[in-house]
């Protein structure tokens, strides 16, 4: 027996070494399919984020004209300066259009109709119209210089001059092509590249130049409020029934597998149950983000209660334990010690959950949250859309102005989202607690 | 499962190391009652070599004490006896002690075999000597059983014939004073006979001691300093 | 006075109330020498009073809010004057519709004078009806808080009392998750057997050929359209299939190289990273999908000719709208999903293992193949199940970057459609509530619902087995 | 030669024969032959007194009628095999099975003759009489204070922070962790070391004055520097109060306790006086296990 | 009456003076004071050895210069208080430390006479030499067949199914367990009971005929009565293989070695028999450890 | 941090314990040396009372005994001491032994005295008694010190002082002998001083078996069944 040991062990040594080369060869490649999935997906964030990111950026940016605008009253047919009416139902349009004829010194109905389309006509005129609302007096038969948006195709056709092929040339004839050189050659008082702030202060719109995310990103506020005001309280009363006081029966299991297969249900289908019971049975007004916050409370739910229910599963039952053991009653374990415990886990859950909400869209697609909503809304009954729902619609939308919205929308979005997850990461840190 | 054998330690060490233990012991018993044995032998026939052999012998005996006492020690130390298992250990630790005095008492006599062939007479007291030797060495040959046996009866056994030798001495006694008494010259050498038969009893009380221990061992109680008759109630009373 | 201002008057109460029991209590208590001498702690006499004040209240509330409208109409509607009460049913509303508008002062617009006296006396209901139940809660109220009052005695035992509630509210919530699915069956399963009415199941169920655009104009003889649902099944299938392609492997290396290979530095950083990818919005996916991947695709393969299969079939032909570029962004965007899943079983193995597995020499990546990756390989089936069923339903993605021509073929070149897609296009906008078409997006939905739960069913068994061992 | 002479080769013949241990009592093989504890299970000044009390767990019984007493001031240790049903047993004493949903217990447990299973009684004062002390120290993760200020707390024991105060300080002096933390009484429990968690744990029970003090295996995650501690602990605690200990490790039984109760499957095979059982048991079961012939 | 008769309060008195504990031989309190090992810390034929051994966790030294040799088939066993590098010192002697980041080890280790911190000295087939079993048993998720054939399988020591069928048989035979397993060689490892699992995992580790096992408390997650098995085990293995064995129990370091290494702080204090270190330590510290006067 | 001292176990009760045991041994000891005085002076003044005295001190003794070696059995079972304190019990519980043969002989020799008031007669052999007692119980006292000390050197004397009183007993019998010799009626008393001096030879081996677990105590070196100076030269050899 002990001969035969001392043989294998020789044995064992040599085979041992015999084989060593191969298996660090072995080792050497697993470790470089490691590195190349790694790289691979580092590769596809990091493209994202570029392609988004230079899509994005343009769409914050608008280019500018500064234009002398003659407010003649004749013309905007205005005769009392102290009617409002005659002031809101004022021929704007008109002293815009004669102010861009001027501009490019058009003549003849073709050139006239050219020159219109490179300036935003309608935006200028909302403009003037807003400046004469409160200065209506001093203000008429003036001339005033303002910035005025050009068209979208012109500012599509502007950001993109030096790129390859000049995307956008194609909307132009000679004769525009030639204003815009020209604009852009001036010295002073020529086109300006600035910082569109209607984007930010205003809803949607058809034209592109004045499309905001405003109402849109209101709509999504609305809309997580709703959500977390339902889901935070229910979810954790939810979680902490089944860690705490559930029996261990078919009613319990029942609920439970519920609760797990309802995290991978599908969105979609729950944006089939909130068109089914909340608009058609209960009938609650469409696009609203009280509709909308109902419908990714339930969706949310299930990742709430999980991830609470795990943190709860974290707290040791020990601590649960010696607190009973000197007599606490369930409630007072339950708030006393359970809660607070898991609080760090359950924040999480819920910011986690409320980030997918943020940036759901397929469920909303359902209930209507797509429509078009250009006003702001007020509160939490009034028809709105959301952040993902606005990138949707204008990504749908033919108009080249708004994909770069889009893209801008998305930056938006995704800054909210890492907002979000920065205060869930800031929520775990300042509530953990060492055991 | 693991399968529960109630008679054997779960370690099968623990229960070589008893059973060493005891081995050993009652090899050592073995010994003694030999050197006792060859120790009457050699007073009784006055056979000076068995003597000096009870003597050589007598350095084995001392070496086995110390050896069981350090095997005590370690087991103590090493396995943590409790209940029947340490009392066994206590027991022969104590034992061995009587044993060792057993074989002290028959060197004793040896040596008093040594001392009367060199005086060459043949005093009185030899037909005591030899009735109490054989006495003596069946109670110990009887406690050495009992113990190996873990036989309680036995051992009282021991206890009461263990009285009986006492008085048995007593009477010897008496009997060799008389002799003294008759021939005073003969004092000297009869005061070996009966250092000789003192050894004799003195094993005997031993042996007793060795039979309290068993008791002790098997039954748990402590029933020194009590009599034969307080010992059989003591031991009854607990079954 | 207003529901609001009903609602903030209940909450005073309901602290008063709560006060009231506490103060009481621990005016007890003062007397019988200690808190100890009392059942329950003072909170709990506090609590239960303003329970049994909140309970009552709130639901009258409620009930009130729920009906106070509906019974006002029918007391109007019995008012009515016989020839009002021969209206048209359309007729009845368009005037209650007007009523309702004067009533609430909406518009200004003068109606005749019936109109405006059943208006009239709409508000006069109205205002009668928030008197009633002002005093009523007010009375309730006060009562409710004197019975609380009252029952503050020492060996009353207010703490059990406030347990029950506490534990019935909890239970409350915890059955939304039931109510939740058999809302999400219902919703589907009724339309869904409409439109089994209209279509028989088996041609939905095995039907190759899914047009429903023909039927949109419904006057049209005959015209169904055509319901096979077939070709949106193997759309979605091929679609997942080429996301799994990427997502599985690249997912699973990611998390073991994170988990085994990569030092603390790297993975402090890679994985918050690649978690990004997992946080993205659907919509961004889809956005990218179609204006940059779809064209980016296209541009590289389209007309290239490859040794082997433009042999058989010629040169390549690309779809502005392939699978492909679908089916490889939600790839991407389930790589962390299956990292993390599989991160979060890889870690749950116990590091005794590897330690063992080292301890008898052997190297990292054969303690990772054949230690590791046994041990958690039914965490990690249960999250790539997961994962697909995530893909399966998978919607605005394929919304944006997939067409909507419902083609029968598993060649990711070619344009596919999926349910999913099909279920929005259907439901989108406005039509007929009752047609084939928008009911076959239910019939849809069951169908996803009842594949995804099943795959849920056996992923989530899977995953709870697998999590049992180590427990 | 002579031949009755015992020698080596009769001696190994001998122990051939009597391969058997010291003693066979009353030799049990089968379980169910247990029908009585044996030794003294009752006392005259019954703190606790359990009479036919079984427990179930579903349809599995892991305790089977076990009647014992345990005296006032006295320190009364469980042992026995892995899986005997000691924590069980333990855990009847102030409820703490009731968390178990499939756990039923019957028999009558009394405390000061008042039976605890009464339905109509309230675990809630139960508990704060008879207190429990668990295997890991389990202190909350708050400050000391607020450990030891938890239990009077919810039980009202304490209206003005001055009375507070003092139940703190006197419970920390009597769990001997007073003079270590006397300073740092608003840093985190947790902090402690192992021991003194341990020891803090204790005097969060001692708090809220329990009658009895019921402790599951308290030193078997401390090293031994700790478990000393808390064994001299126990034995300064048995002055005033009852004390009901289970334990795996027999010399901690053999060291802190007055009596000891030995469980067999479940049933209560014997309990006498620790030194008793550790020098002779009554019963062969016991004589077994406390000699190692099973874990 | 004799004045110069012990009378009681004689005794008392005396006593309350030679208050000191039974020896008092080189006594230690400042731990610097520790600089050579006492006892026999030397072996004439060295399995390993080591010398002037260092290990170091960042900044932090836990092993002060050791010298140790463990000899051909002996049972080496460590003990020392909580904390005092048993653990670290072991898993140097087969790299097992090179998992972890901070761990530094310096002197000379040799196995036979080779460094194994030689820097060309590959880890894989040291391992392979000197095996490792872990506190806690942890038998891979497989049959119990493949987890005693993993070893060979992945160092290629059998390339037919016999030769693997033999290696198994022999090495679960060795462990005592093949009785126990041989009719459900092909159920999961896991499925065994906790000592069981602990003789696999011994089982699994001398399948790859290793010349030395460490084993790290290999019986703290066990029963009584799996421990007991698990020291009879080791008894046999001493035959064919050498054995170091850190436990934090005395009784077992007591019953199963054959020398026994006491640490302390980071240093080796006493090598020597292990009769002699629980009848009579040569070192102070070893002393007052093992007969519990500190922890 | 928990402080380490040295000195103290971590279990006060363990310390407390030992402590008692000691103490119990100490005193017990106490109780026989003054059992061994008064049966002295009892036989050497022929003192009835004071030899009955020794006789009923005897029960306690005994119990004493018991008591002890109980103790010692439970410390083992619920402590399970290691090293010194192992030998700490080990060494009482042998050494109780001896102290209880000690209260054993003084009893034989109070017996003696009894016997010898009885006859009346004032044999001869007094003054050797006399001697032979004040130097064993001064030897007493020096082995009981030791112990209380634990005092190698003390211990090593006493060892010492065992083997002159040896030599002095052997003087004292020889002329006892030669008095009986001369006046043989007188045998049977002075058989009773014989075995007064013999109990008092046997005190003083006792007494040296004591020194010896001593020594066993502190050295953990077993130096039985060796002479003085071999018992010097190992002590020596260990330190
Ligand atoms: N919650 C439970 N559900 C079902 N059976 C249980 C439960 N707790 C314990 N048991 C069973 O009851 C019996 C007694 O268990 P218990 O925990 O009381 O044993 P124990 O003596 O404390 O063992 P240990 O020494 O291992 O702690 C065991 O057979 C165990 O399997
Ligand atoms: N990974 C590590 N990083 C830093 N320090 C460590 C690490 N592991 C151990 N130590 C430190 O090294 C010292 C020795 O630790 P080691 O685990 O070897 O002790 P041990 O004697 O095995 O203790 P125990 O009996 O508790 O297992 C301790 O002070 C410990 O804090
Ligand atoms: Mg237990
Ligand atoms: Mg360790
Ligand atoms: O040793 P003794 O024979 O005197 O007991």
């Amino acid at each position: 027996m002990t001969d035969r040991t001392d043989d294998n062990k020789l044995n064992t040594i040599d085979l041992v070494n015999k084989n060593l080369a191969k298996r660090f060869r072995a080792e050497k490649r697993f470790q470089a399919y490691g590195i190349a999935s790694i790289c691979f997906g580092l590769f596809c964030l990091v493209f994202l984020f570029t392609d988004i990111i230079s899509k994005g950026t343009r769409g914050f940016f608008y280019h500018y004209m500064p234009m002398e605008i003659n407010l003649d009253a004749d013309t905007l047919g205005i005769t009392d300066t102290s009617d409002t009416d005659q002031i809101l139902a004022a021929n704007y349009t008109a002293v815009v259009k004669k102010a861009v004829y001027e501009e490019f010194q058009a003549s003849g109905r073709k050139q006239k109709k050219d020159a219109r389309k490179l300036i935003a006509i309608d935006a200028t005129g909302y403009k003037i119209q807003g400046l004469m609302k409160t200065n209506a007096e001093s203000l008429i038969n003036t001339t005033i210089t303002i910035d005025v948006l050009v068209d979208d195709k012109v500012d599509f056709y502007l950001k993109r001059i030096g790129n390859y092929g000049e995307p956008g040339k194609e909307y132009f004839n000679e004769q525009q092509l030639a204003w815009i050189e020209q604009l852009m050659d001036k010295e002073s008082g020529g086109l300006e590249k600035k910082l569109n702030v209607a984007f930010f202060t205003s809803g949607d719109s058809a034209q592109s130049e004045e499309a905001g995310i405003l109402s849109a990103f209101m709509g999504s506020l609305y809309l997580l409020l709703v959500t977390f005001c339902l889901s935070f309280p229910i979810g954790i009363a939810a979680a902490v029934y089944l860690e705490e006081y559930a029996p261990k029966n078919k009613w319990t299991d029942l609920i439970e597998i519920n609760i797990n297969n309802l995290a991978a249900v599908p969105s979609i289908i729950f944006g089939l149950l909130g068109l089914a019971i909340f608009l058609s049975f209960f009938g609650f007004p469409r696009s609203t983000p009280l509709v909308g916050g109902l419908v990714l409370t339930l969706m949310t739910l299930p990742t709430i209660i999980i991830s609470s229910r795990a943190a709860i599963k974290a707290v040791p039952p020990s601590i649960r334990e010696a607190a009973y053991g000197i007599g606490a009653s369930k409630m007072q374990v339950t708030i006393h010690h359970v809660i607070p415990l898991a609080m760090p886990g359950m924040l999480t859950g819920t910011i986690i959950g409320l980030a997918q909400a943020l940036g759901e869209s397929a469920p909303l697609l359902m209930i209507g949250m797509a429509a078009f909503i250009p006003d702001v809304p007020g509160g939490i009954t009034d028809p709105a859309t959301v952040l993902p729902m606005q990138i949707f619609q204008w990504f749908r939308n033919a108009d080249a102005g708004f994909s770069e919205k889009a893209s801008a929308a998305i930056m938006i979005l995704i800054m909210f989202l890492i907002m979000m997850n920065a205060l869930a990461v800031w929520a775990r840190k300042r509530l953990e607690r060492r055991w | 499962m693991d399968k529960l054998n109630i008679d054997q330690h779960i370690s099968q060490q623990y229960n070589a190391v008893l059973d060493d233990l005891k081995t050993e012991f009652l090899e050592m018993g073995g010994v003694v009652e030999q050197q006792i044995i060859d120790a009457v032998q050699a007073i009784t026939k006055l056979d000076d070599e068995l003597a000096q052999k009870v003597l050589t012998v007598e350095k084995e005996v001392d070496e086995r004490e110390m050896a069981l006492d350090d095997l005590c020690v370690q087991i103590i130390a090493r396995r943590q006896p409790t209940a029947s298992d340490l009392r066994l250990v206590m027991s022969i630790s104590k034992a061995t002690r009587d044993l060792e005095r057993m074989g002290d008492e028959a060197k004793k006599i040896a040596k008093m075999a040594i001392l009367i062939n060199e005086t060459g007479d043949l005093p009185a007291g030899f037909s005591e000597l030899r009735n109490l030797g054989r006495r003596v060495q069946q109670l110990v040959n009887d406690t050495l059983t009992a113990f190996a046996r873990y036989d309680v009866n036995t051992a009282l056994q021991v206890a009461r014939e263990d009285k009986a030798i006492d008085k048995e001495y007593d009477t010897a006694m008496r009997e060799l004073i008389t002799y003294m008494m008759e021939d005073p010259r003969n004092i000297s050498r009869s005061m070996n006979i009966t250092w000789a038969l003192r050894a004799l009893e003195r094993i005997g009380d031993h042996a007793s001691n060795i039979a309290e221990h068993i008791i002790y061992l098997v039954k748990g109680l402590d029933v020194r300093h009590s009599s034969a008759s307080e010992m059989q109630e003591k031991v009854q009373q607990d079954s | 006075m207003s529901f609001s201002t009903l609602f903030v008057i209940i909450l005073v109460g309901i602290a008063v109330a709560y006060v009231l029991g506490r103060s009481r209590s621990l005016t007890i208590a003062g007397r019988l020498g200690g808190i100890k001498s009392l059942h329950s702690l003072p909170f709990y006499y506090g609590t239960q009073a303003a329970l049994w004040c909140a309970i009552p209240c709130l639901i009258l509330l409620a009930l009130w809010a729920a009906f106070d409208d509906s019974i006002i109409r029918q007391i109007i509607l019995q008012h009515l004057s016989p020839e009002q009460q021969n209206l048209s049913a359309q007729e009845l509303s368009l005037l209650l519709n007007t009523v309702e508008s004067i009533a609430s002062g909406v518009s200004s617009i003068q109606a005749s004078p019936e109109v405006m006296a059943i208006a009239d006396r709409v508000i006069s209901l109205r205002q009668l009806s928030q008197t009633i139940l002002a005093v009523t809660i007010i009375c309730a109220l006060v009562l409710l808080a004197a019975w609380g009052w009252v029952k503050v005695k020492p060996e009353y035992r207010a703490r059990n009392g406030v347990e029950r509630v506490f534990m019935l509210f909890l239970l409350t919530c915890s059955t939304l998750a039931i109510f939740t699915t058999v809302g999400i069956v219902f919703s589907v399963l009724f339309e869904s057997i409409r439109f089994f009415g209209m279509i028989p199941i088996t041609e939905f169920l095995f039907g190759t050929h899914w047009s429903p655009q023909l039927a949109i104009r419904s006057d049209q003889v005959g015209s169904s359209g055509a319901f096979g649902a077939i070709p949106l099944f193997t759309g979605t299938m091929l679609i997942s299939l080429i996301a799994m392609i990427i997502a599985v492997p690249t997912g699973l290396m990611t998390a073991i190289y994170l988990s085994e290979y990569a030092n603390n530095k790297v993975r402090a950083i890679v994985k918050p990273l690649l978690e990004i990818l997992a946080g993205i919005p659907t919509v961004v996916y889809g956005f990218f999908a179609a204006l940059t991947v779809a064209p980016m695709i296209k541009n590289a393969l389209h007309g290239l000719e490859l040794p082997l299969i433009s042999f058989a079939i010629g040169p390549l032909e690309v779809s502005g709208e392939s699978a492909l570029a679908a089916g490889l962004v939600m790839g991407v965007m389930i790589i962390p999903f299956v990292s993390s899943l599989s991160d979060d079983v890889i870690n749950a193995v116990p590091q005794s293992l590897r330690d063992g597995s080292y301890g008898l020499g052997s190297t990292q990546s054969e303690t990772v193949k054949k230690v590791i990756l046994p041990a958690a390989l039914p965490g990690i089936v249960g999250a790539i199940l997961l994962a697909v069923s995530r893909a399966i339903g998978e919607t605005m993605i394929v919304v944006m970057a997939v067409g909507t021509a419902a083609r029968l073929t598993m060649n990711p070149l070619e344009s596919v459609t999926t349910v999913t897609v099909q279920m929005t296009t259907l439901l989108i906008g406005d039509h007929e509530f009752d047609s084939a078409k928008t009911l076959a997006a239910f019939a849809l939905g069951l169908v996803l619902f009842v594949i995804t739960l099943g795959l849920n069913f056996f992923a989530l068994r899977i995953v709870k087995k697998y999590r049992e061992q180590y427990d | 030669m002579n031949d009755d002479v015992l020698d080596v080769a009769d001696v190994r013949a001998m122990n051939e024969v009597v391969q058997q241990p010291v003693v066979a009592k009353n030799k049990i093989t089968d379980i169910s032959e247990i029908t009585e504890t044996v030794g003294i299970p009752f006392a005259d000044n019954a703190k606790m007194s359990m009479r036919n009390v079984d427990v179930f767990y579903g349809e599995k019984q892991a305790i089977f009628d076990v009647n014992l007493d345990i005296g006032v001031n006295e320190v009364i240790a469980m042992i026995g095999p892995s899986g005997c049903g000691k924590s069980t047993f333990l855990r009847c004493l102030n409820r703490m099975n009731d968390t178990i949903d499939i756990c039923k217990v019957t028999g009558e447990l009394n405390l000061e003759g008042q039976n605890i299973y009464d339905p109509k009684l309230d675990v809630v004062p139960l508990r704060a009489r008879v207190g429990m002390v668990f295997q890991k120290p389990n202190p909350f993760p708050k400050s000391i204070y607020d450990n030891v200020a938890y239990g009077p707390r919810i039980h009202g024991l304490a209206t003005r922070r001055a009375d507070m105060d003092e139940i703190v300080e006197t419970s920390l002096r009597r769990a001997g962790l007073w003079e270590e933390v006397k300073d740092r009484l608003h840093q985190p429990g947790t902090g402690l070391s192992g021991g003194q968690q341990q020891r803090l744990c204790i005097a969060r029970t001692i708090a809220v004055s329990p009658e009895v003090i019921l402790m599951d295996e308290p030193c078997s995650a401390l090293d031994p520097i700790a478990t000393a501690r808390i064994e001299e602990l126990i034995d300064e605690l048995s002055e005033n109060f009852t004390i009901a200990i289970v334990t795996h490790s027999m010399q901690q039984a053999a060291r802190v306790s007055h009596r000891t109760a030995y469980f067999h499957l479940g049933k209560l095979v014997e309990v006498n006086e620790t030194e008793k059982v550790f020098t002779n048991p009554d019963h062969d079961l016991t004589e077994s296990y406390i000699t190692g012939r099973f874990g």
